[in-house]
């Protein structure tokens, strides 16, 4: 167990990925000889060459399309969307083709590739750079999306992917890639998931970016004489039910923490099937917070107001405490 | 055969037959397919490639068995010229549960995995990626394979076209891009959608060799695409052909084609691929009166036969609903 | 009051703004000439010229982008997008720049533009030709999202949404046009939901081509002695929260209807912002019925099973009285 | 000016101090930006011009002031040759409420009215259909003015290119396409990302007049501006232009520069575009050595005042966070 940095997990992942199959290449904006928007594929090409690790030209569409068509020809393509704010250009190709080919087919093709993307805001990058929008694909039958937080995950979620026979994305929060830790020996699934902290009071449900701040207004609650259960969704599609619904059912109080904008939100969804599911177990109504529903402007304080941040996970937890009636 | 014959035509009795027959196939079972249409027997889009069919019937013998063939929602005729057997075709036609796509697809979205036939896109353009991938697939893994990508000129103007074409030629891929240039994309003629109407001149931007041939002569496109191939097995480029065609029918059955005059239908239908190339290999001697009516009899009677596959066929159970959406059940 | 279709509703609704202000003008695939993919537009073409019922090359982004230029630059256009099937090629510009430029503009600049898409399915169009996405574009702030259900809804929404300042997307759905019906005066509003049954026993939410179903469900547990109310809510972003809550105040129990996938569904909004607002006042878990998640298949009897139907609606209504604990 | 006027370049003593004052004022900007961003006054993505200065200054004095202008997210030399007030572009780098945009959009949003300049835009290629759009306006509404678009090489690769010049040419619209060409898209070289190197080639694939032009002079950049709007006014269609450049700095503040070499970027600041310039105009006997004090000490002196500007520049309250999201408020 060493010291290593969530950019680093996700480095080496690619790195043993390449090296275990041949099948396997990244391609993408950059990848190569830049070393990756941020960083992640820095050295590879050096390692494995121009024909494994393939800088695209500017065209989402088109190299995740042809990700698609290469994955249906044999490889295991790896495609890395710079950004989740690019990945519009490529969503037809997303929902219209990968995600439906196995099923268009009558199950004779499948499409076993992995889309990597680097989601979230917190940097400053205004309007067009600054989307969430990992819980939004979530929508999409067909595909699975993964939202590593921890550096285990990092590291072992891509080998799950690439594992996986259909399309998976995997959204790498930019807040995340400078966080370090360390990485345990355990395997990931990429079906269940966490409990990063046990408790009893309520339960808050989260993941990605906002797993930390999660568990910091936890630390908050505690000292508060509120002891949370935090969840990490991990997998955001297919979700596991499982594992939210019996820690509600447990602690019967619920707030959801979700970096994307709230209506329409992944956050309402949970919502929703936590009510279908154990309403009668409820003590409180199930809380949110979400991001302002608004493009994300420049100035830090502005961004900062925007999306959840630790004040406001401790006072919708305490508020679920305040309005029994 | 061997890579060097089969960059070649030989055209013989045999190949003569062989081709007319593909053509009088496709077109008969279109024409039973807009008559069980009208029957409510085939349901949702149906797009007819009548007038069309000299094209893939003169493409598919170029490729081999294990290249790959991706086409379009109006892609009948590619499926039969590509060897799909006509039951599976007409009963996914139906939906049924014995078609090629298991009935999932429809009529818009044949697949097949024995012959490499990957759809079947109903989003135009949305193949040409797919298209470079599986050529990219081949190439990064030694295959010496081509793939062949059907699409219509209208397709030419979406942004994933130039996206394809030019990550084909970059890279190098064994593509083959054929245009099927019928001239009008639903009711917009060529020249409202292109400042630049010689689509075949596009690739220039791309580095990639183009050419642009009659698509009603059935001769020709075989000699074409045979050329194409050729070139691009021995260079492992890709290659881009422009077919010059003209679809009878309406786009699809919902369109009253106010577009056009009927003037202009009749005479495309006058040169149209099956009377011109029957007419000439009757002429030149290739083949008989009798054959023809031979192949219309042989035709007919397959078609039938598919007819009644698909209505023997079964109806997938409803608590199959969601199979087929990721892996689990029966990958 | 003349009987008219839905149709003929959309077509008279662009005839009179094209009529009413110069600026307005009519863009996309196959509007003229063709006469529109659903015959919306037949004979505009001959009526108002080929410069303001403009053909489009196949190239969503590319004229949705003009849309938006266009916008900017004083004129008034309604793109068509032939469906909301085709409309992820134009996503980028929707989300990246209708959606944004009003923002990161300061508020210099805005896009007064209507787009206007054919949804839903229900046709065995199949996979890639039945999507029904409008909750799912629910999510974007900075845009508004229309869903008209009613004869003068699929007129007067295009009226208001030509006045308002900011980009408005109009979802008409495909299995409405040949519906048939009379026009009233009154004009519409595109800021309310509609109560289009008064009821008191449990509230009925749905939007679109749902609605008429909805309806025939309301009857149906009507007979059985259920009172239903069922709200049409019209205008699916921003949600009119004061006419869903009040409802659901009202009867204590709710089951959303909506053809969207259920995951991630406008429906979850809903059902999350009830458990929100009026947890203390239900009298039973909100339940949703909405499309199977499986992309739509085309022989008819799995799209039926796939889609919302009257007694899946009357089942999940009547669940809402069971289980009582 | 009349158009006759506008279309020639006169190039006296005035124009050639303008020219040189105005790549001057930029380049010290955003060498002020830079050191702006080491302090953390300045955040997100910054991208600098520094090396390009030749081409929004040259382009934009051949446009009128009604005329619209489209730029990327390395735009700060656009809207300062635009006419854009450095105090307010420099409280926009700030985030400041006084900014060009309200502080909400920072160095890649740079917006404004009155000069209509309309982004600013971040993502590759999204500016091109806007810049249609803009110019359809224009047409429709009668209006004789001109849409210059700037995008850089990279985004010719992308789908928004090829829809966005179809359009412009299928509809004869006043769309001047300005081509940056420094021939690097963050790390990607263009040998590596097309296989037609020549970008101005593709305009054909559209029927469009295009020149390719050298981008580190600034007289030829103005010169062929000025001529392609004079052809756009004439024709009402739109014209190409590719200027060939070269980016001094790194991409972004993230960049090491790992794709090319150290000399690489001497060779060409050896031709840059203001030393290339003022030598030029020196010795040309057009300029002094002491206007080019003059204009740095003037040039200093602003970017001081504009600084203290953003310094002094207040923070919009939090209460007002979801303002200008749809009309309501301040419409
Ligand atoms: C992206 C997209 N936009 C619009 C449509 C609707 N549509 C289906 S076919 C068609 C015309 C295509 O014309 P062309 O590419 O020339 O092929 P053809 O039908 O003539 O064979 C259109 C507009 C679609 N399927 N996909
Ligand atoms: C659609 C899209 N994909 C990727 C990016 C990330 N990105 C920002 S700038 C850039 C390179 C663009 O190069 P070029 O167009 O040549 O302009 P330059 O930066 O050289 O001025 C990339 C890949 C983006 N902003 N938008
Ligand atoms: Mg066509
Ligand atoms: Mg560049």
């Amino acid at each position: 167990m060493t010291e290593l940095s969530y950019r680093d997990a996700v480095r080496q992942a690619l790195i043993d990925a390449l090296n275990a199959d041949e099948r396997v290449f990244l391609m993408g904006e950059d990848v190569g000889s830049y070393g990756g928007c941020y960083a992640v594929s820095k050295g590879l090409l050096e390692e494995f060459g121009p024909e494994r690790i393939r800088d695209t030209p500017l065209s989402e569409s088109g190299f995740t399309g042809a990700g698609i068509g290469a994955a249906l020809g044999g490889l295991r393509p790896i495609v890395e969307i710079m950004t989740v704010n690019f990945s519009l250009l490529a969503l037809d190709q997303i929902m219209n083709n990968a995600a439906t080919i196995r099923h268009m087919s009558g199950g004779q093709f499948n499409v076993p590739l992995v889309i990597r993307m680097a989601t979230g805001a917190g940097r400053q990058l205004a309007a067009q750079h600054s989307h969430s929008l990992e819980g939004w694909y979530a929508h999409i039958p067909g595909i699975k999306v993964l939202a590593p937080a921890t550096i285990d995950d990092a590291y072992g979620m891509l080998g799950a992917a690439l594992a996986d026979p259909d399309p998976v994305l995997i959204f790498e929060n930019v807040m995340l890639y400078n966080r370090a830790g360390t990485r345990s020996d355990t395997t990931v699934d990429i079906t269940s998931a966490a409990v990063r902290r046990a408790g009893k009071d309520i339960t808050l449900i989260t993941y990605g970016g906002s797993l930390w701040k999660t568990l910091e207004a936890a630390e908050v609650l505690a000292s508060e004489g509120i002891d949370a259960e935090v969840i990490d969704l991990r997998v955001l599609r297919p979700l596991d039910d499982a594992t939210i619904l019996g820690s509600v059912a447990n602690t019967r109080r619920a707030v959801i923490i979700d970096e994307g904008w709230r209506s329409g939100s992944l956050a309402a969804e949970i919502s929703a099937r936590i009510m279908e599911s154990v309403f009668w177990e409820l003590d409180a109504p199930v809380g949110r917070v979400c991001t302002a529903e608004v493009p994300i402007p420049y100035p830090k304080h502005l961004e900062d107001a925007a999306l959840p941040q630790v004040p406001g996970i401790v006072a919708a937890a305490k508020a679920t405490f305040g309005t029994t009636k | 055969m061997t890579p060097a014959k089969k960059a070649k035509l030989h055209l013989n009795r045999g190949n003569a037959l062989d081709r007319l027959k593909m053509m009088i196939r496709i077109r008969r079972f279109e024409e039973k397919c807009a008559e069980l249409y009208t029957q409510e027997k085939i349901r949702g889009f149906l797009h007819l490639y009548v007038g069309e069919e000299a094209i893939a019937t003169g493409v598919m013998p170029a490729l081999n068995t294990d290249d790959a063939v991706v086409a379009t929602y109006r892609e009948h005729g590619h499926a039969l010229a590509r060897g799909l057997p006509m039951n599976a075709v007409m009963a996914e036609m139906y939906g049924k549960h014995e078609g090629c796509s298991r009935g999932r697809g429809g009529s818009m979205h044949l697949f097949h995995e024995p012959t490499r036939f990957y759809g079947g896109n109903a989003i135009v353009g949305g193949g040409l990626p797919i298209a470079v991938g599986l050529a990219l697939a081949d190439k990064m893994l030694g295959h010496q394979r081509v793939t062949a990508c059907f699409f219509g000129e209208g397709a030419a103007a979406e942004g994933e076209f130039h996206e394809s074409l030019n990550l084909a030629a970059l890279w190098k891929l064994p593509v083959l891009f054929i245009c099927e240039n019928n001239l009008y994309a639903m009711g917009t003629a060529l020249a409202r959608s292109e400042s630049e109407t010689d689509i075949h001149t596009k690739a220039a931007s791309y580095k990639l060799p183009s050419e642009s041939i009659d698509g009603m002569n059935v001769v020709n496109v075989e000699a074409a695409a045979r050329r194409a191939v050729a070139a691009i097995r021995a260079d492992q480029g890709p290659y881009f052909l422009e077919y010059r065609t003209y679809r009878f029918r309406a786009h699809s059955m919902f369109d009253a084609q106010l577009y056009r005059g009927a003037d202009e239908t009749k005479e495309w239908e006058a040169k149209g691929p099956i009377v011109r190339f029957r007419d000439w290999a009757v002429t030149a001697g290739l083949i008989h009166a009798a054959d023809v009516e031979a192949i219309e009899q042989e035709v007919s009677g397959e078609i039938a036969k598919a007819v009644a596959f698909a209505e023997a066929g079964t109806w997938e159970p409803v608590r199959e609903l969601t199979r087929d959406v990721i892996a689990g059940g029966k990958l």
